[in-house]
């Protein structure tokens, strides 16, 4: 098996080295893929269509918005089929690991977490509503505010974050999070333009259409960032209790 | 409203496992019926897509996401969907194997997903999803999210079986990973030489700017055929498949094995045809058509023999598959259009037939309690309903007349005489004989049972002892699917001649 | 863009990925795995895909890392290879 | 030094070093995914395998002469336009020409923002399929779980 691997593998290796060869040189701006059309247009354009200077943002949400749905589809699939594969719904599968109490990490974690909390929050909450302008947006927002919880989870034990955040609750945010993204598309359906084409919403958001691409964005980005959140806290509660949800780490 | 009939075959069943998610673990039965619902009002929109589509004035229908219109571009800057015949069929027919399965999975499901239906269900709405987003999507980036979505789910789906359905579903998820992100690679390699993501507008750079050529774009060819390849099971990187698909909760299986390599067939053909362009993929200046024709004939001779091999029927009939793909990939690189025709004619009707056995072997695992062809004794006298359903489709397989297996074969061996790879057409008429051979000794165990004398290993179970008590046929939400199965297997036999026209054209 | 940046890091991606593989503890592994997710964050941000970098920082550095320890503390730290 | 092999390095190395280093790390994880015996090994070959990937897509979009992909009007490369009071600029954008080389390409950065989250995605999936594995079979070496099916496996 290693010699048939290794065989495959510079096999692999050298055919792609092959190809490295006709590419254009790194960083070269006059590239087909940095020169061509397409990236032209998304660097010139996309703040005067979309008014949103963040590129990355713009061509993520609105552009290809299509792909980014199915994005949050993804995580939403990640959640949900580790949690039919793993979640043991009968109770514990070993009677022993449920005796000794979770009560989280000691008291300095505790005070530490405590503290730096509220902060971790509002910056998540910061990156999903900032996303126009500076890196960041609903998906790395999400993933914040989902890691505040598995702090919380890991400082004060998996029953307090449980509280907070208790199973059902997880995937109704989640269901949430992917109807706001499909339901604002299928809005500019029902007014009468295509899924997903955000221009026709100038009629209920404040501002021209262009504005109502931008105000959009928000929206849609505030989805992936409820689903993201709920999926993130539920992948780490099933993965650290072995699908038993009762003690975590 | 016509025009959106494509992003609403995907919103409907998006929808459906939503609300199945939300209804919960307390309520399976309605969890089954928003299934039912969903997955049926889906398949109607398919049908009037159908209809759409081979009426006068629209022949493909184009959905640009967000109604980016390429204003001072040439290329498209969004994604756009593209439904031609070709994608309206292959949807309707994921969308209808889905309904019917849901009809199956209706007893099934709670028997075997341990207090799990909901997120069944939900899983398999979200696979149909991804199925029909792939066969739609003219993008070629929005291809690999898709195929993502399709094997995360059937990552999940088939982990939900035993403790081997788990291990296999491991294995599938190395192997599908390698396959999914060679093609990620190879649309990078694209990328980097066009500059563009949108399928028509890639074939159409590399024909003007006469990119053929280059290294570059022939490695991309090749990453994304292994890519493709490793998804359908083709040959030698079959290894996942038949473990996978066996030991999977059987309303998994019967959902997965007509679906996943044909419609992972269906995108081989899109990319070699619409991606590439049939100058690029059948240019004398390649090795690569006589080599692969090549691996096809292997693949349908060491997929039958493997699946002489076994006893146990599911196994058996995960082997057929893997031959059926290498028929499938030798039709599609014959390099004419009856060759293609005749393969993608062959996915609809494998897709029927695989179905129909599926759903057969199923039942009767179920109900015998064993799935090794010995215990299969009088089958004919206990379960006669079942098993003129497994014969229908067994006959199909064979490819006997009127049934649809014997046409795409036909359509298939003219393709072979046409190109003159006459290897090919002798593997197929070799599979055929495999096959009768295999099927027959099951009808032959099953109609006159053990013939006295021949000894063997198998010890008799509780069935043996009281034969007419102990086993039933099945309720109606099995039985139902299974003749709707074999009524579509008649039914594309018999429509095999304007369904063969459409394909012709939407091919040329 | 600093290329000699570029190649330091590109020198220790390649260090720390054959350093995870090695290791014999899973949970080390776990961690060196993390290192190099942040190694790769900071290529990333060096050739000015910030948001990627960011989406990295979060995922690969942070939750791929955290459910790659719960699982090796919830199975096993042990690996033959 | 051999003067081919310099010329060599000179043109297909150095200005392509990004892409050598990818396909090495890429190697590496595919090494890893196909021969090592540990699952959750496997799977770190795997995300290495993923990163890989896309560090080349990075590659792509990455100029010499760009910055980040988030435009700016108050940068020290837009002195005309800094003068100008911020909301006239936005008034009168369309009449700004934004040069493309001074921003990389934003749609790989784009598309690798899915891979990652796919990736991600993936990972979570797999180490649930592999708890489970460990459940049933108390090890995660695969020779180990190999052996113990031989006895009653039917395979």
């Amino acid at each position: 098996m290693k010699v048939f691997g290794l065989i495959a593998v510079f096999v692999v290796g050298l055919l792609l080295l092959s190809a490295t060869q006709d590419f254009p040189s790194w960083g070269d701006p006059r590239s087909a893929a940095s020169d061509g059309e397409v990236s032209s247009f998304y660097i010139e354009k996309t703040e005067s269509v979309t008014k949103v200077p963040n590129m990355v943002t713009a061509v993520l949400a609105d552009f290809r918005g299509y792909d980014t749905m199915f994005e949050t589809v993804v995580i939403f699939i990640a959640g949900i089929g580790i949690i039919a594969v793993l979640r043991n719904f009968e109770g514990t599968d070993s009677p022993s690991d449920n005796d000794n109490d979770d009560d989280g990490a000691g008291l300095l974690a505790r005070f530490t977490c405590s503290l730096i909390l509220p902060f971790i929050q509002i910056f998540a909450l910061y990156v999903v509503a900032h996303g126009h302008h500076s890196p960041g947006g609903g998906f790395q927002g999400g993933v914040m505010f989902g890691a505040s919880y598995i702090l919380l989870a890991l400082a004060f034990g998996l029953s307090k974050a449980k509280q907070l955040f208790s199973e059902r609750r997880t995937m109704i945010f989640a269901v949430i999070g992917i109807f706001i993204y499909v339901g604002w598309g299928v809005l500019c359906l029902l007014l009468g333009k295509e899924f997903l084409n955000y221009s026709v919403l100038d009629s209920i958001l404040p501002g021209d259409s262009m504005m109502a691409r931008s105000h959009s964005m928000l929206v849609v980005e505030i989805g992936v960032a409820f689903t993201v959140t709920a999926i993130m806290f539920s992948m780490y509660s099933n993965l650290s209790t072995r699908g038993r949800l009762s003690k975590g780490l | 409203m016509t025009e959106h009939f494509p992003i609403l075959i995907l919103l409907v069943p998006l929808f459906g496992a939503l609300i199945v998610v939300l209804l919960g673990r307390e309520r399976p039965e309605q969890c089954w019926i928003t299934s039912l619902i969903s997955l049926g009002l889906s398949s109607i929109i398919s049908l009037f897509t159908i209809i759409v589509v081979l009426s006068d004035k629209v022949q493909t229908i184009r959905y640009r996401m967000g109604g980016w219109e390429p204003e001072s571009t040439v290329f498209e800057v969004g994604i756009e969907l593209r439904v031609d015949i070709l994608a309206a069929l292959v949807v309707f027919a994921v969308t209808f194997v889905g309904f019917v399965n849901t009809i199956y999975s209706k007893t099934r499901a709670e028997a075997e997903a341990q207090g799990k239906v909901p997120f069944f269900y939900a899983l398999i709405q979200l696979l149909i999803v991804g199925l029909c987003g792939i066969v739609m999507t003219n993008d070629a980036f929005n291809l690999y999210v898709l195929i993502e979505i399709t094997s995360l789910t059937s990552y999940a789906l088939i982990a939900m079986g035993n403790r081997r359905a788990a291990l296999s579903s491991f294995n599938y998820v190395i192997m599908g990973t390698i396959g999914a992100s060679f093609y990620l690679l190879g649309v990078g390699y694209l990328y980097i030489k066009t500059g563009t993501l949108n399928i028509d507008d890639i074939r159409m750079v590399l024909g003007n700017d006469k990119l053929w050529e280059h290294q570059s774009i022939i490695v991309a060819f090749i990453f994304i055929m292994l890519g493709v390849w490793t998804k359908m099971a083709f040959f030698p990187l079959h290894g996942w498949l038949p473990n996978a698909y066996a030991y999977a909760p059987s309303m998994t299986g019967t959902f997965m094995a007509p679906l996943m390599t044909k419609v992972m067939v269906y995108v081989m053909i899109r990319v070699m045809l619409w991606l590439f362009g049939d100058k690029f993929v059948y240019s004398d200046q390649h090795v690569w058509g006589e080599l692969v024709i090549w691996m096809s004939v292997i693949a349908i001779v060491a997929g039958s023999l493997l699946a002489l091999a076994r006893t146990d029927i599911k196994k058996m009939l995960t082997y057929l598959i893997v031959a059926e793909v290498g028929y499938m990939v030798g039709g599609a690189w014959l390099g004419n259009v009856t060759g293609q025709a005749g393969a993608f004619y062959h996915i609809l009707s494998d897709a029927a037939m695989t179905f129909c056995l599926f759903i057969a072997a199923s039942i009767i695992v179920l109900r015998i309690g064993d799935s090794r062809v010995n215990a299969f004794d009088n089958l004919f006298r206990k379960m006669p309903l079942t098993m003129i359903g497994f014969t229908v489709g067994a006959l199909s397989m064979i490819g006997l007349p009127p049934t649809c297996g014997f046409f795409s074969k036909w359509y298939l061996i003219r393709g072979g005489i046409e190109a003159g790879q006459w290897e090919y057409v002798c593997a197929l008429i070799f599979s055929s004989l495999v096959n009768a051979v295999i099927f027959f000794r099951i009808f032959e165990r099953a109609y006159f049972g053990n013939i006295a004398g021949v000894k063997e290993d198998f010890s008799p179970s509780d069935s043996d002892a009281n034969p007419d008590t102990s086993i039933k046929e099945v309720p109606w939400s099995m039985l139902v699917p299974l003749y709707i199965a074999s009524v579509s297997v008649l039914l594309l036999g018999i429509m095999n001649r304007p369904l063969f026209e459409w394909i012709q054209t939407a091919l040329k | 863009m600093i290329w000699q940046f570029d190649i330091i890091i590109l020198i220790f991606l390649v260090v720390a990925a054959i350093v995870s593989l090695r290791l014999k503890d899973l949970l080390g592994a776990s961690m060196v795995f993390g290192i190099y997710s942040f190694l790769i964050c900071l290529l990333w941000a060096e050739m000015g895909a910030v948001d990627v970098a960011f989406t990295e920082a979060a995922v690969g550095a942070g939750v791929s890392t955290v459910i790659m320890i719960a699982t090796v503390f919830s199975t096993t730290r042990r690996s033959k290879d | 030094m051999d003067p081919i092999i310099a010329n060599f390095i000179e043109e297909n190395i150095v200005p392509k070093f990004n892409y050598w280093i990818y396909v090495i790390l890429m190697m590496i994880g595919l090494y890893a995914m196909i021969t090592k015996n540990n699952l959750i090994k496997k799977l770190i070959g795997m995300a290495i395998f993923q990163t890989a990937i896309i560090l080349f897509y990075v590659s792509i979009g990455v100029k010499e002469t760009g910055g980040i992909p988030i435009i700016s009007h108050h940068g020290p490369d837009h002195h005309q336009e800094a003068e100008v009071h911020s909301e006239e600029s936005s008034k009168n954008l369309k009449h700004n020409i934004i040069d493309k080389d001074k921003y990389a390409n934003p749609l790989p950065h784009v598309l690798m923002l899915t891979a990652i989250v796919v990736g991600v995605s993936t990972l979570g999936l797999a180490l649930a399929i592999s708890q489970r594995i460990h459940k049933s079979f108390g090890t995660l070496e695969e020779d180990e779980i190999l052996n113990e099916l031989r006895p009653g496996g039917h395979d």
